[in-house]
């Protein structure tokens, strides 16, 4: 099996789908000759031309507008949005539009785009090249938010976003675009939406995460190996529709939970996780569920590494759960 | 300084009294298109007023009338069925020329289980997917970018459909205007922007709203042509669209089409516009009624008579009527139906809060009649 | 005291500081000449002119925008949106502009804009005119968010809004605008900023509520009281910072909670608030933490009774908190 | 048809050569302020040249150059201190000018405690309000109706004060640039718009970001006047400069000015242009260097010799290596200053995070040098 980082499988499997499906097209800004400024869509320019893979002038309403009158009119159009801090003057187009067609037109106009965007720090790219807005758009009902970890999930994650009828929004860890190599099948696979993965099984706590995180709380349990501590890693994959089955199926099991984002915490995905636990799972819970997340603040810049969870800080708060 | 002349002439067809004028184009229509046109047109005043008295009664939750500029929908009338239109909401004759039923139109007002959108939109939300006309959103402007989309996505999968977009003058002020604009002039997307400049958003008259000297004086920007028509002269709205149509269809890019008209009446249903504006104000344009200078037109080409409008009349309100009695019998969606198609499949909490909602009792709805 | 409802108590207090501080200015759709479609700032353009009243184009990133430059000028803009719903194309000037303006300028520029907007359903505007997205701006570092409930606090918390120099969203529930009435002091007077109110006391359960709900937690509360069920309910009123300290001795007090919100239940402030609770409270806690929220879906207009929590299904979940 | 007849003539007030043209308005400028021009234009491409090397020794984590854009800058020449600047990431010049010291420019691209907004922006974010020198944001175009809200605000408050914004071209395609343009043509606010058309917006060239025929064109739309100028002619720049400025202030309202000039290397020290670009394409511009031209300009005045710009620069060079040298004893902000400033006060969810994050083991930042 080829070894592949998250960017080449994300290449990858947009190279597949535009083989073998001609509605498929990508859009964004610098996407084309220069292969997108990550280099996601390199090579796809020369393979596929100009009218399947268009730069845009640089308006990222527009991106998410007419990409949503190409999936109406039956296209399938994959727009990149260059960071995810630069998604904002989409948003009306994303959740006011995008996530409510097939709804608000009694099922007549379902839009099928998958928009993709990096997010996250940890590329010393300050407040702008580093926000992490899942939760706004888990907020939002219509979008589905999918946030693989490694090349394999991206890449079959990614396949199946394109495969499917509803909008998505399919973040990627661009800290680790390039750090995180493994086996990717050749050719097509997909992975079911709305499936997390248990990564690392334990006993003693339940550690939640996703894209970036998922390695510092794989790191945090293998240093809690080594002092004892038994941490079961729950990658989340996707986010909205999230899979409420594996996560309880771990907490009853280990009685006990930390989340772990990059995003600032109140208000955060943490939040909701712990409240549907909770409400789920209350008797099996032997301490409160503890968040390690981004602070409150915007994202610094020459601080960022204090900024973000490391696996001191993850273990540390599992130990916490541990002592209540 | 790029200094800009302006051939700002207004493209007329027929003068003030529905006389055509001479040496201008005028649009090659048959008597049985003329006379669509004039039915349609009326249907649009009849229903207006129809709906805004059942509003009035407070039987109707919301409404908006296009009195007066009923012309400027016509700019669809050359469009083929497999073109798209992407609507705002005062559009009416659009829906009605290209075959939206008199019973769809009155089930989504009323937002009841026949409603096309199964009552998820307030009323004037319309969605007609057999017709190529899409979801209404209330957030102006969103529709124009999906508009050029569209259009560009025709142009990619080579086939030869065009793309057209209503919105209103205050509209052009958002940012999706411009976006959209400026994408479809860069890849020449066949579409036509009919901005119908009625001269006023809310409140806010058309002069607060720019300090272009017109609004297809903004086409400049964008590298294509914006075209400046009578907006209540339904032959001359034909006309220009005819040839923005075209344009797009062979491949020549968007147009802006400016349909200068006017707003008779309230912006909505909760509108009262003797706050703001000047009561006599509308006087000037009721002699510029679209309807009466095309029917005085039709009458100078021997189409019209006072039977021939009754009767139109008369079989459109007695739709209306029909359509009234059968949406009285109707009850609302099933409450399941809220639940539905947010994804095409539902999620488990979806599923969960929708069998919650299930086991509640009941409640009456405060606004049921 | 006059009676006054929450559109002449917002009036009152944008009339009272217009008049004490010069930099104060309104700007919006619709504001000027008519005064706003819910005719919150009616009268104003008459008295203080159209350099004051500014009426602007349809353009809401513009709105705010604007406003920007003019409080790094040294203006106090009270920008109104004419419907929350209409916010998102001002998005990214809200939180990646204003919100960051103070913190990314190293304290240079502070930037004290307080944007009004009537939020929430209940008077038949469909999805449109009903969304109620303070979550949103809650995960936004940098804004406050304010949420009134009646008229009293509506004059006192907008007057101190406009007092401070953060910048802050005033959402002001519309469904009450005219229908919540009450006594309101004349001349001023303000509320501080990140202050609860306990409306009602109780022992058995706690209510966090806030904006239009507030009443719909007190008819619960009434009810129950009539059933032998007695509950307290909170009036949270500042969103961005929360009182934490009212919100914990009310869940120490009862060991009961129900969070009741019209926004979207997944990833809304309820979340929030219940990963806080259970955090800080875990070992108070009789029951889980349960949320009366509006649904997953977009917000319907047939149906919207349906949607909106009302006071039976409140109390029914106060019921389940005290059977678990 | 909306008829557009464009001089598309580019205001000039060099040629090439750095001759003054015959019969063209010519600032007015002492040769002290000419001496300070050149001064400034120097430190720009020293400075440049100097983090750009550091940033390729891995010494400094990002940096963006403006070689061959430098006399656009001086569009700000003009402007008063008590005026309002809202740059883009690309003006260093316009720091300078109005008085940005070596050291807080040096000091904020390494986000060191001395750095004025406290590490908290990535290189090239500066922030200077005792130069109305507004923060520069990382997304494009928000600070144009910034601009036109603090001119607007200018103009109630009675004050003659004006705000210039810069943007690179491609931003002209954002909605902000549109709701800008827009809004400060309706209030006539005294807005002077500079866009820096250096051909390239990353990988985009000019002409796939606007069907327009120039960027000044699309001032139409607003209803304000639109120039083009040379942007590599330092004079013609402040020529045009001075009449925007003047109309500005003189209550006609805002100007938009597109000078015409070239991105001669990437778009930032992470560009690499030969993947998309004719790596010959910058050949043509180098002559048309506006340095070069201005050099010339003051040789033929007698107002430079080769000593005298040895001098500047090695001023320039001691200076930055002076900054330099004292950054590197710096250490990073305070971990407290992370937490602090996100409001006026600091409250209890911030100072509870900031206490627990106190609490942690420190960990080395793995950027740290
Ligand atoms: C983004 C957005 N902002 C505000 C509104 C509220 N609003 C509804 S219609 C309208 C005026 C629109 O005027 P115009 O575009 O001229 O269309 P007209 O109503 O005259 O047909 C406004 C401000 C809205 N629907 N969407
Ligand atoms: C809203 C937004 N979208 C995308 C980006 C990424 N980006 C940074 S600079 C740039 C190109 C800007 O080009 P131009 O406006 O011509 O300015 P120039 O760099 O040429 O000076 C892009 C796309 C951004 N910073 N902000
Ligand atoms: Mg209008
Ligand atoms: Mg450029």
């Amino acid at each position: 099996m080829p070894t592949m980082n998250i960017i080449e499988a994300v290449r990858d499997a947009l190279r597949i789908e535009m083989r073998r499906d001609q509605r498929v097209v990508v859009l964004g800004e610098d996407v084309g000759k220069f292969g997108g400024v990550f280099r996601a869509t390199s090579g796809l320019y020369d393979e596929f031309g100009a009218d399947r893979v268009i730069d845009t002038p640089l308006a990222e309403a527009g991106i998410i507008g007419t990409a949503i009158g190409m999936a109406l009119y039956g296209m399938r159009p994959v727009p990149e949005i260059q960071f995810g801090d630069f998604i904002f003057p989409a948003f009306d187009q994303i959740v006011n539009e995008l996530a409510k067609f097939r709804y608000r037109s009694g099922g007549q106009y379902p839009c099928p785009v998958v928009i993709r965007t990096p997010v996250g720090g940890g590329i010393r790219g300050g407040h702008y090249h580093s926000q992490s807005p899942e939760a706004l758009f888990i907020h939002t009902p219509g979008l589905k938010v999918v946030a693989p970890s490694n090349p394999y999930d991206a890449k079959g994650l990614l396949l199946a976003c394109m495969r499917q009828n509803d909008p998505v929004l399919f973040m990627e860890p661009k800290r680790i675009y390039r750090a995180s190599r493994g086996e990717v099948p050749e050719g097509e696979y997909t992975l079911e939406i709305g499936k997390a993965a248990v990564v690392r099984e334990g006993t003693h706590c339940t550690l939640l995460a996703y894209s970036g995180m998922v390695s510092i709380a794989e790191e945090a349990a293998k240093k809690g190996e080594a002092e004892g501590v038994s941490i079961e890693v729950v990658d989340l994959r996707t986010l909205m529709p999230y899979d409420i089955d594996t996560i309880l199926a771990s907490v009853k099991k280990t009685g006990r939970c930390v989340v772990v984002h990059e995003a600032p915490r109140t208000c955060g995905f943490g939040a909701e996780l712990i409240a549907a636990i909770q409400e789920r799972a209350m008797d099996h819970l032997e301490a409160p569920i503890l968040r390690v997340t981004g602070f409150d603040t915007p994202f610094p810049y020459t601080l960022e590494h204090e900024y973000l969870p490391n696996a001191d800080r993850v273990l540390g708060t599992v130990r916490q759960t541990l002592e209540w | 300084m790029v200094a800009v002349q302006m051939q700002d002439d207004l493209r007329r067809v027929l003068d003030d009294e529905g006389k055509l004028l001479q040496g201008v184009k005028v649009p090659q229509l048959s008597e049985d298109t003329l006379g669509q046109i004039f039915d349609v047109m009326l249907m649009v005043r009849v229903m207006d007023d129809r709906m805004m008295r059942l509003q009035r009664q407070g039987r109707l939750g919301f409404y908006m009338k296009a009195i007066g500029e009923e012309a400027s929908h016509f700019a669809v009338a050359p469009l083929r069925p497999t073109d798209w239109v992407f609507p705002s909401y005062r559009e009416q004759g659009a829906w009605f020329w290209r075959g939206y039923t008199v019973t769809n139109f009155i089930n989504q007002l009323f937002g009841n289980e026949l409603d096309p959108v199964k009552g998820r939109q307030m009323p004037v939300h319309h969605t007609a997917r057999d017709l190529n006309l899409v979801s209404i959103s209330s957030p102006v402007g969103t529709q124009i970018p999906q508009a050029v989309g569209a259009a560009h996505a025709a142009k990619i999968m080579g086939k030869d459909d065009v793309a057209m977009t209503f919105f209103g003058e205050g509209t052009s002020s958002t940012g999706e205007f411009h976006v959209a604009m400026n994408f479809a002039g860069v890849y020449k997307a066949p579409v036509v922007f009919v901005c119908r400049n009625n001269g006023w958003a809310i409140s806010v008259a058309a002069n607060r709203q720019t300090a272009a000297k017109t609004f297809a004086s903004k086409a400049v920007g964008y590298g294509m042509p914006g075209i400046r028509v009578d907006g209540n002269d339904v032959l001359a709205m034909i006309q220009v669209s005819t040839e923005a149509i075209d344009r797009a269809r062979g491949g020549d890019g968007p147009t802006l089409i400016e349909a200068l008209t006017y707003r008779v009446q309230g912006h909505s249903s909760s509108d009262d516009p003797s706050v703001y504006r000047d009561p006599h104000e509308p006087d000037a344009w009721e002699k510029r009624d679209p309807l009466n200078r095309f029917r005085t037109y039709l009458k100078h080409i021997g189409l019209w008579s006072e039977e021939l409008e009754a009767g139109i009349t008369e079989r459109h309100n007695q739709a209306i009527s029909d359509a009234l009695a059968a949406a009285d019998k109707l009850g609302p969606p099933p409450i399941e139906s809220m639940f539905e198609e947010v994804y095409e499949e539902m999620p488990w909490h979806i599923a969960e809060q929708r069998d919650w909602l299930l086991r509640q009792a009941r409640t009456k709805s405060p606004h049921a009649h």
